[in-house]
C-alpha cells in the first residue's frame, strides 16, 4: 500500500477486511465519538466498542481508577446507555466511519448476552462480536464465566445461534487450563480470540485501611500485564486455529509487533489512549516503519514469527 | 480545540507548598476558567497524566499552580526552565461566566487555581468578584496571597486563625455575602464543597442552583472515554456523569449530593 | 517487644513463632548463605527457601531474566544441589542461624514431591513445607499441577501423609476458580497458603524475533503484579481458615501492610532482595514504625483490617 | 566485603560512545580489577541494577566506564557532578593475577574497561602488559585510547581498518604474542570470547588454561542468590555457574565453550 511506503498492512480475519492490523480495545476508546476530536479514527484497523448491556448501566461508585507500577486499576462496572441507544446513536456513527467495529457485549445473565447479541447482529452494520466473558468488575456474568468452561461453552454455542456475524470470545488472565479453554470456545462456536481482558487486581490504601476503589476490586491493564498478554497469546496460538486479536500493554509499535511474532492475527491499544489519545496511529505507522526497515511487505509475515523463526532454526 | 502540546517551561514560582509552572503556549491555545490540562507526570512506572487547573493564561504562556500531593505531583513541581511539558488541553467545561449580580468566589487550597484565573476574567470582562480562599494557616502558600491580592478583592480564612478570618474558607464567604450573589464560585476538597452546598441550600431552595463547583476526581483519559472520572448526578437517579468532559465544574443542582457525601 | 519501640512483631502461625511477620520469597533469598554477607538474616521472621528436589537440578539455558516495565521474568528452572547436598549443607546452617525455614518443594513427578518432603520432614530441623506447584518455568511438574484441583488435591493429601510438619501450599495467579482451589487444598490438608508465585510471562526482541529467555517464557514478579497478589490474598482470605502468607511485588513496608489488611498473616519479600539485599530489615523497620505512629501494638490489629474496617464501618 | 554505597559522582569523561563516571567512594572500597559494581538505573519503571565493571580506582574515587546499550545505560551515561548513584558492589571474582611470563590483555569495545583497571594494577605490580583493543572504528571511544597508551602498551585494531591493526582484536592479540603470554585476559563481545578461546585452543591444549575471561550475561540480584546469570560449565557436565559470584572471570577452561556458542 502505498501510504506506507511498499508495506501492505492489511489483515483479513473472519472475513472481515482490516486496513492495517491495529485496533482500539473496548473500554479503552469511548464508542469512537470523543476520539475522533482527536484523531481520524477512519486509519484504524478497527474499533471494540465499550461494552454494550441490554438495559442502561450506572456502573460502579467511584473511585473507578488507581494507578499501580507500570499500570492502572479499573472498576468501570460496564458503564454504558444500554442495547437500545447503542444501536440508535453508536453503532450507525461508527458504521458511517467506514471502520471496522467489533461490539463487545456484555450481560448478568447468558440470556442477556444472547439478546444483545442478537439485536447487533440484525442491526447488520456491526462487522463482529466479542463476547466479554472476562470483566473482572461485575459481581454477575464476566469472569464468572471464565471460571467455568461449560458455562462458558454453553453461552457461546447459544449467542452462535442467535447471530450471523463472527463471534469472538475474550479470554481472561485468570484462567487456569488456559488451552483447554480456548480449544472449548473454539469447539463451542468462536470465530476467533481476543485476549487479555484486565487482571483481577487490588489496592489497598494503608492510611485507612481502605480499598483505593469503590468497587473494592477491579482490573489491572497498561505495561504491567504486557509480558502476561504475550505468554498467553503464544500459548493460545498454539492451540486454536481462528484468528486471534492480541491486547494487554501494548505501549506502541513494538509491544504490537511482539504480540503479532507470538501468533496475534492483529492487536489492540487499551491503556495507552489514555496517555495519548493518538498512540493508536502512531503504533500503525510505527509497524509500517518496522516492516519497511526490515523488508517485510506483508503483515503475515510477522504473525507467529517468534515460532515459526525458532522451528526453522531446529529443522 | 483541546490538543496535545509539548510546552517549553519558561518560568516557576514558587508559593510555599505550591509551585507556579509558566509554559510557553502557541495561540491556539485558549482555555476558559474552569478548564483543565492533562500533564504526563515523568515516568517511574506512572503511567497516567495527571490533571491540574489552568491558573493563568499571559502574553504566549499559561500557567498551573502545583501543590505537591503526592509522587506525580512532586515531579512536577520540580520543573522548571529548560524543562518541555506534555499536555493535553484544554479540557473539559469550565465556568458559566453569564450570571446576574456579584459574584462570590470560594477556594479551597490549591483550589484557588481554577478561580484565580476565572477572577482575572472576571475582572477584565468588567465585572466584579470577591474570592474567600481557605488555607490551614497564613504561610501555606508563601507570598501568593499577596499576589492575588493586587490582583483582586482576596480575603482569607485560615484554620489557625494565623491570618484573615479564623475559621473555614466557606464560614467566611457566608459571612462576606451570602444572599446577594448572583452566582457563586467553588473550587476546594470535597468537604469543603459539600459544606457549602449545604449552606447554599440552606440560604433558599434555589440555592444550589447559584452554585457552581469545580470537582476533584480521579481521571484517567481525561477526555471523556474511560469512565474513570464518575460524579453522581442528581438526573436520571443514580446515574454519573464524567468529570472531564462533562465537568470538571457542574452546576450545584446538578450533582447528587447525598451521593457525593457517601464517597470516601 | 523493646526493639521496635513498644510494638509487638510477633506472629505465630501453624505452631511455629515468627518474630516478625516479614519473610523472604523461596528463590530469591538462596538459601540464606550469601545473603548473611548483606544483613543478619537472624532478624528476618523467616526464610523460604530455594526450591529442593530430589536430584539435582541444573536448571534452564541462559539467558534466565529479562526485565520488564516495573517487574522481571525469571526462567530459573529450579536449579539446585538436589536434596542430599540440601539436607547436609543448607538446611543445617539455616537451622544454625534460629530462623524459621520454610522448606520450598518442588518435583517433575508426585512421588518427588513426597519424597522430597518426607526427608526434610525427618530432618525435624525445617519449620514446615512449602509445596511449589505453581512454577511457571518447567515443562512436568510445576504449574500443571495448578491447573489440575483433583491432582493437586491428591498431591497435597500424599505430601501429608509423609511428612509430621505443616504444610503449605503455594498457588499461582494463573488459577482459574481460585477460592474453589484454595478451598480445595485446605480440605486435602493444607496447614497454610502461600501467594503469589510468578505469573506465565514473555518476551520476544522484534529485531531477531526471539524469545528474550531461554526458556522461551518465564514468570513475571515485581512491583508489575503486586495488586494482582494483593487482590488473590483478597480472595483467599474470604475462603480459608488456615494461615496465609502473602507475596507478590512487596517494594517497601507499605506494600507489606497492604498485603496482611487483605488477609495475610505474615508476608514475603521477593524481587525486591535483588534491588536491594537489605531490603527485609527495611520492610520490618517501616512495619513497625507504621504501627507506633497509628497507635497498633500488635501485628495481629492489621490482618484484614480492610474487610474489619468496612464491615465495622456497615456494622 | 561488598556493600551498598551511596555515592556521589565528582567527574564526568565523554569518550565517544561511553562515558566514564568518576565517583567519591570511602576507602574501604577495594576492588580488585575484574570485579564490578551493580548499579541502580533510574526509576521509569527499571527496578533491576546494572553490572558495570570497575574501570579505575584513584585517591578516593573510583569509575566506570559506561557504554549506551540500552535505557538503563543511557540514563547513566547521563549522570554527573551533582548526582548519585546508589551502586553495590565490589562485587564478583576479579582475575588472577598470579602469573609466569608476559600478560595479554584482549579488549572489545567496552570490554576495555575492567582491562585497563588491570594494567594499571599489574603496571603498579611492576609486571609488564600488552592491551590489544577492537572496535568497530578508531573514532568510536573518542580520545580513550590516546588516554591509554600514555598508561600502557595499548595497541588498537579497528575492524573498518580507520586505525592500527585493521581487524579484530583477537587477530591483533594472536600477531603480537600468542604463545609466549604466560596469561591472557579478555573481556568483550561473547563472539570475541569464542573466537579467542577457539585460538587458544589451536595453540597447544592447554591454551584454555592460560585464559581468564571476563563474561557478561544478564544479571538480577549481582549477588548470587537468584541464579539468573548462568555461565555453562565444564564440570560438571550440563552445570551452570553464576556470572556474579563465581565469577564474572573464569578460567578457559572452567567454561563448556559448546555450550556458550550454542547460546544466542
Ligand atoms: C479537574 C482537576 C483540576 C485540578 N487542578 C489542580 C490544580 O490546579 N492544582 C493542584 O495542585 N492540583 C489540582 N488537582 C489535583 C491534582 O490532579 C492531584 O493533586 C494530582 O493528580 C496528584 O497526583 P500525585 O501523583 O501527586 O498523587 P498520587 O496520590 O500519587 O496519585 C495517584 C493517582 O490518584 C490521582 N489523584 C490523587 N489525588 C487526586 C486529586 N486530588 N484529584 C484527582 N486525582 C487525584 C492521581 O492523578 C493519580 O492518578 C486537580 C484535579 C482535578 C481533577
Ligand atoms: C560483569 C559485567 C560487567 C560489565 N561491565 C560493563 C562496563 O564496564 N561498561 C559497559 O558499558 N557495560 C558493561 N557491562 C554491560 C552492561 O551491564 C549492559 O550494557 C547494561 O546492563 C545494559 O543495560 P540497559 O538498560 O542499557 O540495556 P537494556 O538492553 O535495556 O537492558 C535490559 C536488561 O538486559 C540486561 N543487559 C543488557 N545488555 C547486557 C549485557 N551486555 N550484559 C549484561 N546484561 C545486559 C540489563 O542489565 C537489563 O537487565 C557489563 C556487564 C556485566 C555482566
Ligand atoms: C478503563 C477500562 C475499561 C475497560 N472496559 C472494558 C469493557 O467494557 N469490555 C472489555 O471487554 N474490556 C474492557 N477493558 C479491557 C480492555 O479492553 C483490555 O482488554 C485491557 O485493558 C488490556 O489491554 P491494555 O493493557 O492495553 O489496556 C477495559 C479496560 C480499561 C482500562
Ligand atoms: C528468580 C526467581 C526465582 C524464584 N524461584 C522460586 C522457587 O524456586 N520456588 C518458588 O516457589 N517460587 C520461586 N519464585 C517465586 C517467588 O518466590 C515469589 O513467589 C514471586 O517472585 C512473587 O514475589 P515477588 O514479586 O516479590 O518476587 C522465584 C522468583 C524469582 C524472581
Ligand atoms: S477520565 Fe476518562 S472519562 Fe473522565
Ligand atoms: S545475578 Fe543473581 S545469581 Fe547472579
Amino acid at each position: 500500500m502505498d501510504a506506507h511506503g511498499g508495506v501492505d498492512l492489511r489483515v483479513e480475519i473472519s472475513g472481515i477486511s482490516l486496513q492495517n492490523p491495529v485496533l482500539a480495545c473496548s473500554g479503552t476508546f469511548g464508542n469512537g465519538r470523543e476520539m475522533s476530536a482527536w484523531m481520524d479514527i477512519r486509519r484504524l484497523g478497527g474499533v471494540m466498542t465499550k461494552a454494550v448491556t441490554l438495559d442502561p448501566c450506572a456502573g460502579n461508585p467511584p473511585p473507578r481508577v488507581w494507578e499501580t507500577p507500570s499500570g492502572m486499576l479499573n472498576a468501570i462496572g460496564l458503564e454504558n446507555k444500554g442495547l437500545e441507544r447503542f444501536l440508535e446513536e453508536d453503532l450507525p456513527w461508527l458504521h458511517d466511519m467506514g471502520v471496522p467495529v467489533w461490539v463487545n457485549v456484555a450481560g448478568f445473565t447468558a440470556a442477556e448476552y444472547v439478546e444483545v447479541a442478537r439485536e447487533v447482529s440484525r442491526a447488520k452494520i456491526a462487522s463482529a462480536l466479542e463476547l466479554n466473558i472476562s470483566c473482572p468488575n461485575v459481581k454477575k456474568g464476566g469472569l464468572h464465566f471464565s471460571a467455568d468452561e461449560s458455562e462458558a461453552e454453553r453461552l457461546v454455542s447459544a449467542v452462535k445461534g442467535a447471530v450471523d456475524i463472527p463471534v469472538y470470545v475474550k479470554l481472561s488472565p485468570r484462567t487456569g487450563d488456559l488451552r483447554g479453554f480456548a480449544g472449548a470456545m473454539v469447539r463451542a462456536g468462536a470465530d476467533g480470540i481476543s485476549l487479555i481482558n484486565t487482571m483481577p487486581a487490588m489496592a489497598v490504601d494503608v492510611e485507612t485501611a481502605r480499598p483505593r476503589l469503590g468497587n473494592l476490586t477491579g482490573g489491572l491493564s497498561g505495561p504491567a500485564i504486557h509480558p502476561v498478554a504475550v505468554q498467553m497469546v503464544w500459548e493460545v496460538a498454539q492451540e486454536v486455529d481462528v484468528p486471534i486479536i492480541g491486547m494487554g500493554g501494548i505501549w506502541g509499535w513494538r509491544d504490537a509487533v511482539e504480540m503479532l511474532m507470538v501468533g496475534a492475527d492483529a492487536v489492540a491499544v487499551g491503556t495507552l489512549n489514555f496517555t495519548d489519545p493518538t498512540a493508536t496511529l502512531g503504533v500503525v505507522e510505527g509497524i509500517a516503519a518496522f516492516m519497511r526497515r526490515k523488508g517485510y511487505r506483508r503483515v503475515g509475515e510477522l504473525v507467529d514469527l517468534a515460532r515459526r523463526g525458532r522451528s526453522g532454526a531446529a529443522g | 480545540m483541546p490538543a496535545r502540546y509539548l510546552v517549553a517551561v519558561v518560568g516557576r514560582r514558587d508559593y510555599g507548598c505550591a509551585s507556579e509552572l509558566v509554559c510557553e503556549v502557541p495561540d491556539d491555545f485558549r482555555p476558559h476558567p474552569g478548564q483543565f490540562v492533562h500533564v504526563a507526570c515523568g515516568g517511574d512506572g506512572r503511567i497516567l497524566r495527571r490533571p491540574f487547573s489552568v491558573f493563568d493564561r499571559g502574553e504566549g504562556t499559561a500557567s498551573i499552580l502545583v501543590r505537591e500531593a503526592g509522587e506525580g505531583s512532586s515531579w512536577l513541581k520540580r520543573r522548571g526552565p529548560g524543562d518541555r511539558l506534555d499536555i493535553l488541553g484544554p479540557l473539559g467545561r469550565g465556568f458559566d461566566l453569564c450570571a446576574e449580580g456579584g459574584r462570590l468566589l470560594v477556594a479551597g487550597g490549591a483550589g484557588i487555581a481554577p478561580l484565580r484565573f476565572l477572577a482575572k476574567r472576571l475582572l477584565e470582562e468588567g465585572e466584579t468578584c470577591l474570592v474567600a480562599w481557605g488555607m490551614g494557616e497564613a504561610a501555606e502558600y508563601g507570598v501568593l496571597p499577596d499576589v492575588l491580592k493586587k490582583e483582586a478583592d482576596v480575603r482569607l480564612a485560615c484554620l489557625d486563625g494565623s491570618g484573615g478570618h479564623a475559621g473555614s474558607a466557606v464560614d467566611l464567604a457566608m459571612q462576606l455575602d451570602r444572599e446577594s450573589a448572583g452566582q457563586v464560585y467553588a473550587c476546594g476538597p470535597r468537604e469543603m464543597l459539600l459544606s457549602l452546598a449545604a449552606r447554599m441550600e440552606e440560604v433558599d431552595r434555589e440555592g444550589l442552583a447559584r452554585l457552581q463547583v469545580s470537582v476533584e476526581e480521579r481521571m484517567a483519559c481525561g477526555v471523556g472515554v474511560c469512565r474513570g472520572c464518575a460524579v453522581p448526578v442528581a438526573e436520571p437517579p443514580g446515574a454519573y456523569r464524567a468529570a472531564c468532559s462533562d465537568g470538571p465544574v457542574f452546576r450545584g443542582d446538578e450533582l447528587d449530593w447525598m451521593r457525593m457525601a457517601a464517597l470516601t
